[in-house]
């Protein structure tokens, strides 16, 4: 079946079986193969995408169920001129070891700041919390996390 | 209600394996502009290995981290490496390269001493300058030293080398003689809360003291200890594969128990002040020591808190809170 | 994944009509963040997906004359921003929190947790003991029951194969009554509950009024607790009868020995916790 | 797909539509536009500055991770690339006696299948090759793989292994690894279970335990802990025209992971390459082929690239796992808390296979006593074989589970005489030039220097008061 969406501002479509994942079209159909596969079933959160202001376990989603969605992939995070001031932060405290959770922890860190620009220790926590590492212990991750809410709050960064 | 309770644990650690041989080749070339490119068949695993080699090479070859392009993992390429394996790749692989800096370094060395009038022995490499010893105003840039060589004498500045640690056979039977060349220490102190209702145990800080030798990179050594931590405390409380009759019951992360961004305490860590004479800039290593010490923390911790003795891990709520039963009904039956 | 269809009604009608059709076969998917996992690892024998997540009759969540009405496709993150939830019916908001990690309160709806009737379901013990009811439609029209008569047993509730989940009432004189609700899991985040127990109460007077507890985990369904509720009623609240009550609690349940915990364990959190969730709705009650 | 489509749609015409918000005007982007993605960033300040030793350097694969641009392996694909999937065994320990795999060939997209007895040599190990490939025709636990598939897409695979019938002659199996010690329990492999041993001894442990003021006892026990990487294993294979193989591999160890190649295909080591990507979490678990072979010889026979990815099941009943321990601690110490002799048993349970358990009861013999001068030491350690999971290279190698054993009897030791738990690891601690258990002269030691400095930035002494 044809599916249709809006991802990272640009249209896409993909001619996908009806049993499909959003995630298996994403990197499969449409070449973004940010989004990883780690379980399958929802528990590790390497899968995590935005769809339509939320963020969701791309492998629990069909993709059919996205059609006409926005679509907001780790690809979508920087322009060719900058990085989203997440990445810059996780790369400037060396949040990410393996890098294997890295764009699903992008991805919730971003719908955590998009709804809630100041958030505490606790609810960058409670915001990770779908997301496993095995690599840091978390704690560069939400000391990258906090740094990037305070610079996009001082409104030093475009993004 | 909640018990507080506070635990120690400390721990040595040795890098490299037990006596059997684990080398490590690499190769340093020097590019006629100052950069520089290291071969190591060493693979990332996300410990930031290539990152700290890289330092290493840079700074045989005074150079930026930056400045050095590391090559690896492809055995249609890079040299032998025993690789990422027993804590070893800082130590033995930077102990490599250190030596076949070194090797590129001496070209580099002879070809600029008669411009700089001095003899190889004489001369240093340093803030990306070939300098005379105490004199660094009678320098030439690495670059220029790496063009003279290269394309005047015709010695391109390469160097291979490679480092195994070594290591005394153990008698087969009394165990004795020297399995490792050194060794790492350190100590985690917990503090936690325990409900003594159900069994939970919170942990609420860990406070984890490494000794790595020379931190090559203090931001990733502290990122491995962190990352050890939060497996040491999935192995002190939550971890577990179950069987029944052979057979995986809970293969999959909604039942095997992992820590989350909320089960991980706040952490605080330390680095001590050593150096290592064998290791590369006094470096030891930092990888698999980190998660060590953890989990006995906790269980003193939970001791200091609730008198118990956790003898089986993981120390479940369920095993926990048996433990205290247990304790309350000993207590109740010597008090009659 | 194997083969399947996947159809998209355009209304509710369309979706029953499809599933009385396409009978045991096709199955309604919601935020399908149980069935997706089924049908990757035990697909059973569906092979027809009839998505109604966006059906419009099955969203919204408003209050009118007769109650509280949520959606039975609104989502546990819809539930936890919204202001009526968070004044109203705090303990779901809470109950909603506990439920797996963010993006699995994106997917996944109330109605669908209550269709799937895991006896963890998280919500289950926060609406029983508001006296919620829930909707049922299908191709005989719709039909209306008290939660608890909803549930069966392990993954099976009293919906036809032709029937959905419409939507869930609360009824109006249990909106914002002192409630609390307590969760027990293997671990902080993601977890799933070993125990989980909501109370809702008021005081007259200094006496315990309409007393509820209900707990989820502890037998094949959620399950309301009437004898420990009786126990309480037109009492006044003492640490002594709280723990009496919550002993009551414990014979009314039927734990499991699983590999998560054994049933013993289990009777001694189902007494902890539901002390706990009685002496919280004590003390909001006491405030009013 | 055709095949199922029935006239469902047709039926129900009125009442559906195919999708939320149909829209058939042709797209006017192209759908194979890349994104934009950055070129050209200023670095990192501590990257730029000399001494590079000691800089918080960052590093050039974490910009990488952030943009979601690695590649792992299972974003690598190839033209005509398939997919592999492996039937696992139904019993922890049985004998195959048939293999049918001709139904799962003829399934749709099934282009190889493989059984053990096909691979040139089936055993590998870094200590003992004792593990097959495949097992054939003994399989040890129920991790053990049986029959690989390669088909065109990753659902023919795994559809295709249903068809696969294999028979069992089941076999006595052992579990526990204490039961395992025993000599008329059923036997893993060969006349014993006990396949690897170790002591350490100095000095006279049984005449310093008469002599000590106290004496110690406890049993601790530790379980089986999975690496969990996220990543799972993967790798890709592909033949080129001279007959050469690469392998794409989340191995940690290549230069011996192509000697281990090498040696179960019986080639040259220089017809085979082994390119190592970024690897995504390894702990130990990764240290050692697993299913390398099998893609090598499915890609040759279907002569198309072959690509696995565990599942995550997968990931955790055939990939290695921690090793349980069960240790016995007897310590002697004087009226002071002086540690006067320590003797410790260690068995640690194997599973099915020997994997790294060489450096595991090394290092777990060496480390057991504790960093503590201690004159009189006995380890003795087993490994024995049981019919599960094979226990290998985790971080720490028995590190982890001596530490819990050593420092929680350290605690028993200062909390019966009333001494502070800081305080007893000062007085017992290694320092410089201390001797090992080994006897080796200790050197670079910074033991007391992490326990104060710990115990000073936590505040030891004041919750000590």
């Amino acid at each position: 079946m044809l599916v249709e969406i809006n991802v990272n501002g640009e249209p896409r479509s993909a001619d996908v079986p009806p049993e499909t994942t959003l995630l298996k079209m994403l990197r499969e159909d449409m070449g973004l193969t940010g989004a990883k596969l780690g379980c399958d079933v929802g528990d590790c959160g390497t899968c995590t995408v935005i769809v339509d202001g939320v963020s969701v376990n791309s492998c629990l989603m069909m993709a059919a169920r996205a059609n006409g969605s926005k679509v907001t992939t780790i690809e979508g995070l920087a322009n060719a001129n900058e990085l989203h001031p997440l990445q810059e932060k996780f790369e400037e405290h060396g949040a990410l070891q393996c890098g294997f959770c890295g764009p699903g922890m992008l991805i919730s860190a971003k719908s955590l700041l998009d709804k809630n620009p100041e958030p505490t220790v606790f609810e960058v926590r409670d915001a990770l919390a779908g997301n496993l590492c095995r690599c840091t212990g978390y704690t560069k991750i939400i000391e990258a996390v906090m740094d990037a809410g305070r610079e996009m709050r001082s409104g030093q960064s475009g993004a | 209600m909640k018990k507080r309770g506070r635990g120690m644990a400390c721990m040595w650690y040795p890098i490299g394996f037990t006596v059997a041989a684990n080398p490590s080749a690499a190769t340093v070339k020097v590019n006629t502009d100052g950069s520089a490119t290291l071969l190591t068949g060493t693979v990332e695993t996300g410990q930031g290995a290539l990152t700290v080699l890289g330092q290493i090479a840079a700074e045989t070859l005074g150079l930026a981290t930056d400045d050095v392009h590391v090559v690896s993992g492809d055995t249609d390429v890079t040299p032998m490496d025993t690789g990422a394996i027993a804590s070893r790749t800082t130590y033995v692989t930077g102990n490599a390269i250190v030596r076949a800096a070194e090797k590129a370094r001496e070209i580099l060395f002879e070809a600029a001493a008669p411009l700089l009038k001095v003899k190889p022995d004489q001369l240093e490499a340093r803030d990306k300058r070939i300098q005379v010893l105490g004199f660094p105003s009678s320098s030439i840039p690495i670059g220029q030293a790496v063009q003279h060589s290269e394309s005047v004498l015709g010695n391109p500045a390469i160097g291979s080398a490679s480092y195994n640690p070594p290591t005394v056979e153990m008698d087969p039977e009394t165990g004795q003689g020297k399995p490792f060349n050194t060794y790492v220490y350190a100590t985690q102190i917990a503090d936690v809360e325990v409900d003594d209702e159900t069994g939970e145990v919170e942990i609420l800080k860990i406070v984890a003291v490494h000794d790595c030798g020379t931190p090559i990179n203090p931001m990733l050594v502290e990122g491995q200890i962190q990352g050890g931590i939060s497996m040491g405390v999935g192995f002190a409380l939550q971890e577990e594969i179950l069987f029944e009759e052979g057979r995986q019951i809970n293969p999959n992360l909604t039942n095997y128990i992992m820590p989350t961004s909320l089960d991980m305490p706040e952490l605080e860590v330390g680095l001590v002040d050593n150096y290592d004479p064998t290791g590369p800039f006094g470096a030891k290593g930092a990888g698999e020591p980190t998660a060590v010490p953890t989990a006995a923390a906790i269980m003193n911790a939970i001791h200091d808190a609730v008198g118990v003795r956790i003898t089986a891990l993981p120390a479940t709520a369920e095993r926990v809170l048996g433990a205290i039963i247990e304790k309350q009904e000993a207590e109740r039956v010597a008090s009659h | 994944m194997r083969a399947l269809d996947y159809i998209v009604p355009e209304s509710a009608a369309a979706a029953v009509a499809l599933l009385n059709e396409h009978g045991e076969t096709a199955c309604p998917l919601a935020g399908g963040t149980d069935l997706v996992v089924d049908l990757k690892h035990s697909p059973g024998n569906i092979q027809v997906l009839v998505d109604v997540s966006g059906l419009e009759e099955f969203h919204g969540i408003e209050e009118t004359e007769k109650g509280l009405r949520i959606g039975s496709m609104v989502t546990y993150g819809e539930i936890m921003e919204n202001p009526i939830c968070i004044e109203k019916i705090p303990e779901v908001v809470a109950a909603s929190h506990t439920v797996g990690a963010v993006q699995t309160r994106n997917l996944g709806t109330i109605g669908g947790n209550l269709v799937t009737c895991v006896p963890s379901a998280d919500s289950a013990p926060a609406l029983m003991v508001l006296d919620a009811e829930v909707t049922v439609t299908g191709t005989d029209g719709d039909r209306c029951m008290p939660i608890e008569d909803f549930f069966i047993g392990p993954r099976k509730t009293i919906l036809e194969p032709h029937e959905l989940l419409a939507d869930i009432w609360i009824p109006k004189k249990m909106l914002g009554k002192p409630s609390s609700f307590s969760k027990f899991g293997l671990r902080k985040g993601q977890a799933l509950a070993l125990v989980n127990v909501a109370a809702a109460l008021e005081l007259d007077k200094g006496k315990i009024l309409e007393p509820r507890i209900a707990l989820g985990a502890v037998a094949p369904t959620p399950i309301r607790a009437l004898k420990a509720e009786s126990h309480l009623a037109g009492q006044k609240p003492t640490a002594d009868l709280i723990d009496e009550a919550a002993q009551i609690a414990v014979t009314e349940t039927k734990p499991i020995d699983d590999f998560r915990a054994s049933a013993n364990y289990r009777r001694q959190l189902i007494r902890r916790l539901t002390q706990r969730v009685l002496t919280q709705s004590l003390e909001i009650a006491a405030e009013r | 797909m055709a095949t199922r489509t029935k006239d469902i749609r047709a039926d129900t015409e009125e009442l559906v539509t195919e999708a939320k918000a149909p829209s058939r005007q042709p797209l006017t982007v192209p759908t194979d536009k890349p994104v934009a993605y950055p070129l050209d960033l200023p670095e990192g300040e501590a990257r730029l500055r000399t001494p590079a030793v000691g800089q918080r350097a960052s590093r050039p694969d974490g910009r990488l991770h952030g943009l979601g641009q690695t590649q792992y392996i299972d974003d690598i694909t190839f033209p005509h690339m398939l997919h592999a999937k492996i039937l696992r065994s139904e019993y922890p320990h049985a004998r195959i006696l048939s293999i049918d795999t001709s139904e799962a060939e003829k399934m749709p997209g099934v282009l190889a299948t493989l059984t053990g007895d096909e691979i040139p040599e089936n055993s590998f190990g870094p200590t003992f090759q004792d593990q097959p490939v495949l097992a054939y025709p003994i399989v040890r636990h129920r991790g053990d793989g049986v029959v690989a598939v390669a088909a065109v897409t990753e659902q023919q695979a795994t559809d295709a292994l249903e068809k696969i019938k294999v028979e069992y002659e089941p076999l006595p199996h052992v579990f526990d690894p204490m039961e395992a010690l025993e000599d008329d329990s059923p036997k893993v492999h060969g006349e014993t279970n006990i396949y690897t041993s170790k002591t350490i001894k100095k000095g006279d442990v049984e005449k310093a335990l008469k002599e000590s003021d106290h004496v110690f006892h406890r049993q601790f026990r530790t379980q089986m802990v999975e690496h969990v990487p996220l990543e799972p294993h993967a790798s890709i294979a592909s033949w080129d025209g001279n007959g050469r193989v690469t392998l794409w591999t989340s191995l940690g160890r290549i230069t011996l992971g192509r000697e281990d190649l090498a040696r179960t295909l019986a080639m040259p080591q220089s017809k085979i390459r082994l390119i190592g990507t970024v690897v995504g979490g390894n702990f130990g678990g990764k240290n050692e082929i697993t299913n390398e072979p099998i893609l090598a010889l499915l890609s040759k026979k279907a002569g198309r690239p072959v690509k696995s990815v565990f599942t995550r099941g997968d990931e955790f009943i055939s990939s290695t796992i921690r090793h349980p321990f069960t240790m016995d601690y007897t310590t002697g110490v004087d009226n002071s808390g002086k540690i006067l002799a320590r003797k410790i048993r260690l068995v640690l349970d194997g599973g099915a296979y020997c994997s790294w358990t060489g450096t595991t009861i090394g290092k777990g013999s060496i480390l057991a006593p504790g960093p503590y001068n201690i004159d009189n030491i006995l380890v003795e350690a087993y490994a024995v074989y049981t019919n599960k999971t094979t226990t290998g290279a985790m971080r720490g190698f028995g590190a982890p589970q001596v530490c819990f054993a050593y420092e929680s009897q350290m605690d028993d030791i200062a909390d019966a005489l009333g001494i502070d738990p800081l305080e007893i690891r000062l007085r017992n601690g290694f320092s410089e030039n201390s001797l090992s258990p080994t006897s080796q002269t200790l050197q670079s030691v910074a033991l007391k220097e992490s326990l104060t400095q710990a115990a000073e930035r936590f505040g030891w002494k004041e919750w000590q008061e």
